[in-house]
């Protein structure tokens, strides 16, 4: 083995009433892709706070390329080739890409032509390596557009290559594919192994452990702030793996229960919006899950808010329960016993500063209320009510939302809806950036309820997930369904073949 | 590239706006008229030039007037003392320095809102003021006191050139130095900006400051044109401002917004209010107008450009 | 929503106190029920529309029409009236108009997506200006007794627009605090795309919002019309530096979600019994300026400091909240196409 | 942190315990005098001529408790406010130069009502039943003519002028205005009022709507009158600026101190005031007159003994021209004509 790039030993972090990190080592060798896995709360984060200079250790001591060192501030890390590609994006949406590209470490000029210090971004310099960078990366990119105009994969595309421009000797991926298709995760596997050759080292963070198998070489456990385990991929399997970050076995991450599909609860019948969705039909049945799959821009995301009535209605017709509904806007389709669980939860599922059960109650708030009167104590007894049925872990009902982990704050996004007693209930990307922990619990529920009647439309961009849970599965390419496979027949393969339209 | 929609459309309705006052009006198509105009845009747009820049960077100023005042009063009263020019022109200048980064004190280190900030020194400077100098004029002035606001050069006086320079300086400032795609980046999402190493607070302070130091030159060039100053100048001034700043396509969020948009949207509301008067509309309807083809232009843009789909909010 | 006072709210508590304190030693009159009660009337007029105001801007808004309204609202019932239309019904399509008036400003920020801060503040020049038009600047007055008791009666000894305003703290405490569309409120201060997504009516209910700002700002306009004697174009002027300086220095954050009406009012309190007591105290107008104006800036940076609910001081530690969330979902080409949804940009 | 609160407290009972006003004389008549604004000289001017008189009447062995104070800027709302709470302490006057004529009457019936001598004085209110007296520094008709009388002697009895006011919701501007009409309409029918703006008492305004006049009608234009002296001087600047001093007639409302260098150098040939430190010193004399009892409402044939002024006849009614057209003013005492400031006698005058 190569000597370390990065050497961590015996990295402490405590934070008020918290160990984070009780005397962690880690070490990363250069052209290694190296995964962190752990559940939420493990210590990931405040691991790579500290190797990217955000956080101070208490104790402990980091080599970096052979000397040791400290980083005072991100700047100081990123200046050494440390670089941090976050989950929730850092890019600048009003500039351009190529700003973006060099925020913070603009190549200077100075401001006359010998006056010294370079105050003036040197744009001619910034164009040229930028072009030289994207063409060794075999990627093309759009140096003039603003960065709000790009899709999820170019925006990381750029985060990547910001990485590389700035000389980056160790970069930090933390959830890279959470917004990615399964195809866009695929070339970003490519990007990675290329990377690799280049030397460079890759902390790679995910909860999806089929990625950790397809792309680490070694990889490193975490819980409760402690290095459980660090070697290499090929030396484990999944269920040891699982084992290792639960600290006891799951019986299954996908626990399909056979079930009698019921009589069609949603049935929808050339369905179009203008230009995002062509001519979709059909049909939800009581008691089934039914798989949506596509790539991202296929029409997956804006069919679930064309039933739940967030784009407004175009063509088509919409019933429930063999009655046509006209869903002009979301609160129709609530009252109509539609439930989505959007694919953001912080932004688009949870109001952060409200208490839990101000949460839970967000949908229903009317019917707990009398003349526009909320009725405190019934709010709490649904409130109660609903934590315990989802065995959502928080300190009370009366915490902040924001304080909660991944998992359950997206228990409480479902338990909001289920509070709500629907007839159907979308879920848009329900276990993204869910711990493994958590994820098999969202799946028991969607089970649970399933065999209780609820009609389930599950949009996935994780395949195994799709194949796991779904009784039936329907992919979408380019706005129109283009074919439908029964759990039997389904297989990754056949999805993707669909949803790139070559089938 | 980056967008130039909202200037064009300025462009335009300044195009058509002075287009039809100088085929209807004679004297509107006058080489001194034109000279009017661009004079007394020009303080405006230099403190506009700073209003810029705050809001790009994601902050607000509302206490320009009564900093301007100050910056008159004091000037003034050095002049009168005997102070050179130069001398005067250079405390303006410090003063406004002085005042933008006390604002950006406390909003960049103490992190107050800058609203309260500037609204609380808006209100204190003001009445510092009144308490000071209890009404009293400062005048007369010196000799050389005018020789900034009234000296020609090619036919134009020395403050259109002046804030012109500025505006163009400042256009270099934002769109091509370090510190300038820094207030960008702050303004867009002060997060990242962060991390990637950008002391937003310094950004923050010197924005203010830079602020003020527009502000000490607006005043030179305002007051330097009259035999007096009064205690009154400056009074109002921020709401014209900042309704050039919006007028002119800066994003009042922050992260986006150009100096020239400003300067368009300064000369705009110029001509509009010299308009009134050429087509002699009641002064009386002179309010609601302005204020509805402000309220007509943004929206209009705002639908051109399919905006409306924003979230509703303004902070 | 419980009883118990907010960290800030104490600030404000102490702060009316000792200020009452000083104030009373300053003069002696100050701290008479006569003294009080009358300076009562003027916290109405700016206590009235600062309660529509504290929701506006718990919900990231911001109305600066109001004051215009209140001259515009109070021009038309004066023109009505001048032009023979008996007092009430006059009164009664005053406030009609500054209601439309609010629901215009309501319509364009909630349907066209206009910054409000941009509407309004378009809509505070054109509103007075149309005031100031149909008028050409002149006031009317010669009101009838039974209107001007409005602005100068008494209720059991007690001034008549105190007597409302007390009535529109207890309704907008109770429906800010107890009813569902209080509750949402706040919600569209932190998060409005969580309601949307929730099948909230967002848009209805910030619709509601500055039609109701409109509406007490009429009714403002009225008790202020009725307290002066006069309708006239120039009336309430600057009032909405007024209101949002007590809506501020009440704790209501401007980047929305957090304030209380509790907060404002104390705010309202505040600043008017300074500026009594020192008129009464005898200190110039000005140095009153440079005083207020400090204890502004004095009182919300105690508000920094303030024990919050631990995540939401984590997150707000270093800088403002971002003002918009910046996701890769936003541009995400399923999205552009959400109605009422999260396209940024152009 | 708590200490930064208590910091903060501390601080603001520090400012006001410093603040506090000087303690209450003991057994003084009160005399509180309110003008529209006190970031005036004009007003200073009053104030000094009212201090004049407070000092006189002291050495004659009458105390007086004297306040002048006032908003900041002009400002109606809070000159009400001001006034309400001052009436509290009990004065036994007030001495008022209203912000706005109508606006202010219910204040100043209730002062009244409450047994206090209420005197106005540069601006009247607009209903003479709420005060006593109104101290009058010219009729309107009077002022309005003589600046029309100034243009038609300078500028030639066709002239063609126009008129640089505040705001058009000013009653005293628009009531000038309105006298400035009936002199033309009644003496010089060959000349014209081609225009009305308003520069809002900002310099800068005034300033562009003078300039916007002047080029507008380039050579057509005989006059521009301010009767405010925010504007005067900017419309004297704009004038000259347009190289038009000594060409076009500039007149208006003014004190000598904000005019002399105009007045000196000619852009300005005359300005018209009446005499303010006389104003304000006349108004403590009405005022005290009027608490002994020595001036009663209502009744004819009175007059007020006015120190250096010697006496000024208290006149019941008095014909005058509005905004609101022709009133007759009640219970009023006339300071005297307008005074016309000249480069031969400008240097005389120090207010």
């Amino acid at each position: 083995m190569t000597e370390a790039l990065l050497q961590l030993r015996g990295i402490t972090k405590r934070f008020p009433g918290v160990l984070a990190l009780d005397g962690v080592d880690f070490a990363l060798t250069a052209g290694e892709v190296h995964a962190l896995v752990g559940e939420n709360g493990a210590g990931k984060s405040t691991l790579i706070k500290i190797i990217s200079g955000v956080h101070q250790p208490d104790a402990g001591r980091i080599d970096y390329l052979g000397t040791p060192v400290t980083f005072p501030t991100p700047r100081a890390a990123a200046d050494r080739g440390i670089t941090v590609i976050y989950q929730e994006v850092a890019l600048f949406p009003d500039l351009t890409v190529l700003e973006n590209l060099y925020v913070g470490a603009y190549p200077r000029r100075p401001l006359l032509r010998h006056s010294g210090r370079g105050r003036r971004v040197d744009w001619m310099a910034m164009r040229a390596r930028a072009q030289d960078v994207a063409a060794s990366l075999g990627v093309k990119l759009d140096l003039e557009a603003p960065v709000h105009r790009l899709s999820a994969a170019q925006q990381q595309l750029v985060e990547i290559a910001r990485a590389l421009l700035r000389d980056a000797r160790v970069i930090i991926m933390d959830e890279p594919t959470g917004p990615l298709t399964q195809q866009d995760a695929a070339r970003l596997f490519s990007l990675i192994r290329q990377l690799r050759s280049r030397g460079v080292g890759i902390i790679y963070i995910s909860h999806r452990l089929e990625e950790i198998f397809e792309v680490a070489d070694r990889l490193t456990v975490l819980r409760d702030g402690r290095r459980i385990v660090a070697m290499p991929v090929g030396e484990t399997t999944r269920e040891m793996l699982i084992h290792h970050m639960v600290g006891r076995t799951l019986d299954t991450l996908y626990p399909h229960t056979a079930r009698q599909t019921g009589p069609p609860v949603l049935e929808v019948e050339g369905l179009g919006t203008s230009g995002a969705l062509t001519d979709v039909s059909f049909t939800l049945g009581r008691g089934e899950i039914l798989g949506l799959a596509g790539l991202v821009g296929s029409g997956r995301t804006t069919l679930a808010r064309a039933i739940f009535g967030i784009v407004p209605p175009g063509r088509g017709r919409i019933k429930l329960d063999g009655v046509d509904a006209r869903i002009a806007h979301a609160g129709r389709a609530r009252e109509l016993g539609i439930a989505y669980v959007p694919e953001e939860r912080q932004r688009q599922g949870l109001v952060l500063p409200f208490s839990v059960s101000e949460n839970l109650s967000l949908v229903i708030l009317r019917r707990l209320s009398r003349l526009g009167f909320i009725n405190h104590a019934s709010e709490r007894t649904v409130a109660h009510d609903v934590v315990r049925r989802l065995d959502i872990r928080t300190p009370g009902i009366g915490v902040p939302a924001a304080t909660l982990s991944g998992g359950n704050q997206q228990k409480v996004v479902v338990g909001k809806w289920l509070a709500a007693q629907p007839r159907v209930l979308i879920m848009d990307e329900p276990t993204r950036g869910v711990d493994v922990g958590a994820k098999a619990e969202i799946h028991r529920l969607m089970s649970e309820l399933a065999g209780r009647g609820l009609a389930i439309l599950l949009i996935s961009s994780e395949l195994p997930e799709l194949l796991g849970m779904s009784d039936r599965i329907m992919v979408m390419h380019r706005g129109r369904i283009a074919g439908e496979l029964s759990r039997d027949q389904a297989t990754q393969e056949k999805i993707m073949a669909m949803a790139t339209g070559v089938a | 590239m980056r967008e130039r929609g909202r200037e064009l459309t300025i462009v335009a309705a300044l195009a058509m706006l002075s287009g039809y006052l100088s085929l209807t009006q004679a004297n509107f198509r006058d080489a001194f008229t034109i000279s009017t105009i661009l004079t007394n845009a020009a303080y405006v747009a230099v403190v506009g030039i700073g209003m810029t820049i705050v809001i790009v960077a994601g902050q607000i100023d509302i206490s320009v007037g009564s900093m301007l005042a100050v910056c008159a009063l004091i000037t003034g009263t050095l002049a009168r003392a005997g102070v050179p020019m130069p001398l005067v022109v250079l405390a303006s200048l410090l003063l406004g320095l002085g005042m933008g980064a006390l604002n950006g004190a406390l909003v960049a280190y103490l992190r107050v809102p800058s609203i309260i900030v500037t609204l609380a020194t808006l209100t204190v400077l003001r009445g510092a003021i009144v308490w000071w100098t209890k009404g009293y004029w400062v005048m007369p002035l010196p000799p050389g006191w005018k020789v900034l606001g009234t000296t020609h050069l090619l036919g134009l006086p020395l403050p259109v050139w002046i804030g012109w320079a500025a505006v163009l300086a400042a256009s270099i400032l934002l769109a091509h130095t370090v510190f300038g795609r820094e207030i960008y980046a702050a303004g867009s999402h002060p997060q990242a900006a962060q991390l990637n190493g950008i002391d937003t607070a310094r950004v923050t302070f010197w924005v203010f400051a830079l602020n003020g130091l527009l502000v000490g030159l607006a005043t030179m060039l305002h007051v330097t044109r009259f035999s007096m100053v009064q205690t009154q100048e400056g009074l109002g001034l921020e709401f014209l401002v900042i309704t050039a700043v919006v007028v002119g396509g800066t994003n009042i969020f922050g992260g986006s917004g150009t100096v020239m948009g400003t300067y368009l949207g300064v000369l705009l509301l110029t001509v509009t209010s010299s308009a009134l008067t050429f087509l002699g509309i009641s002064a009386t309807w002179d309010q609601a107008i302005r204020g509805a083809f402000i309220l007509v232009a943004v929206t209009a843009d705002i639908v051109r450009t399919g905006q409306w789909r924003q979230p509703v909010g303004w902070a | 929503m419980n009883i118990r006072l907010l960290w800030r709210e104490r600030v404000l508590i102490g702060l009316l106190i000792s200020s009452g304190v000083v104030l009373a030693l300053l003069s002696d009159v100050f701290l008479t029920p006569a003294n009080l009660l009358r300076a009562t009337r003027y916290a109405a007029e700016i206590g009235l529309v600062a309660l529509p105001m504290t929701m506006i801007i718990i919900s990231r808004g911001i109305d600066l029409s109001v004051a215009s309204n209140m001259a515009l609202s109070a021009m038309a019932m004066g023109l009505l009236w001048q032009r023979g239309l008996p007092i009430w019904p006059a009164v009664a399509i005053g406030v009609v108009t500054g209601t439309l008036a609010g629901w215009l400003n309501g319509w364009v920020i909630a349907r066209v997506r206009v910054p409000a801060i941009v509407v309004t503040l378009a809509t505070l020049a054109v509103y007075r200006g149309i005031a100031t038009g149909l008028s050409g600047g002149t006031g009317i007055l010669g009101f009838p007794e039974s209107f001007l008791a409005l602005g100068a009666g008494t209720v059991a000894g007690i001034p008549v627009q105190t007597v409302i305003w007390i009535a529109g703290i207890v309704i907008a405490a109770v429906f800010l605090t107890r009813t569902t569309n209080g509750r949402y409120i706040y919600g569209i201060g932190h998060n409005e795309t969580a309601l949307r997504f929730s099948g909230i009516a967002v848009d209805r209910i910030v619709l509601g919002l500055y039609t109701a700002s409109g509406f007490v700002a009429a009714l403002a306009g009225m008790i202020y019309a009725a307290r002066v004697g006069t309708a006239k174009s120039n009336a309430a002027a600057g009032y909405e530096l007024s209101i949002i300086t007590a809506v501020v220095l009440g704790g209501t954050s401007l980047a929305g979600g957090e304030g209380t009406l509790v907060g404002t009012v104390l705010g309202v309190l505040i600043l008017t019994i300074l500026q009594n007591g020192l008129t009464l105290a005898r200190v110039p107008a000005a140095m009153q300026d440079v005083l207020i104006g400090t204890v502004l800036l004095a009182a919300v940076l105690t508000y920094r400091e303030r024990p919050m609910r631990k995540e939401v001081s984590a997150q707000s530690t270093s800088q403002p909240a971002p003002r918009r969330a910046a996701g890769r979902a936003m541009s995400d080409p399923e999205n552009t196409l959400a109605a009422g949804e999260e396209r940024r940009k152009p | 942190m708590r200490y930064r609160q208590a910091f903060a407290l501390t601080l603001t009972l520090a400012l006001l315990m410093g603040l506090a006003g000087p303690g209450q004389a003991q057994k003084a008549l009160k005399i509180f005098m309110i003008p529209k604004f006190t970031g005036a000289a004009y007003f200073a001017a009053t104030e000094k001529g009212a201090k004049d008189a407070v000092a006189e009447l002291k050495g004659r062995g009458v105390a007086i408790d004297f306040l002048y104070t006032g908003p900041s800027v002009a400002n109606t709302d809070e000159e009400i406010r001001m006034i309400d709470d001052l009436v509290a302490q009990k004065p036994d006057a007030i001495i008022i130069s209203a912000n706005d004529a109508e606006a202010l009457v219910p204040v100043a019936k209730k002062a009244k009502a409450a047994g206090i001598k209420v005197i106005t004085y540069d601006a009247d209110v607009a209903d003479p039943t709420a005060r006593h007296w109104f101290v009058n520094q010219g009729t309107f008709t009077l002022v309005g003519a003589a600046l029309v009388d100034v243009v038609a002697e300078q500028a030639g009895k066709n002239a063609r002028f126009a008129v640089v006011s505040a705001d058009p919701g000013a009653f005293n501007q628009n009531s000038w205005i309105a006298a400035m009409k009936d002199r033309v309409a009644k003496k010089y029918p060959a000349m014209k009022l081609v225009d009305i703006r308003y520069g809002l008492d900002k310099p800068a305004e005034s300033f562009s709507v003078a300039q916007d006049l002047i080029n507008k009608y380039r050579g057509q234009l005989d006059a521009i009158i301010a009767p405010t002296s925010v504007a005067l001087p900017k419309v004297a600047e704009a004038a000259e600026q347009a190289g038009l001093a000594g060409k076009i007639v500039v007149t208006g409302l003014s004190t000598p101190n904000d005019m002399r260098e105009f007045v000196k150098k000619g852009t300005v040939k005359t300005v018209v005031l009446w005499n303010p430190v006389d104003l304000g010193y006349l108004a403590i004399y009405v005022a005290h007159a009027t608490i002994t009892g020595a001036l009663k409402e209502g009744m004819a044939k009175q007059s007020v003994q006015a120190g250096r002024l010697g006496t000024r006849e208290a006149t019941a009614q008095l014909n005058d021209i509005t905004a609101k057209g022709p009133l007759t003013l009640r219970n009023v005492i006339l300071l005297g004509a307008p005074f016309r400031f000249t480069k031969e006698n400008i240097d005389r005058f120090n207010f």
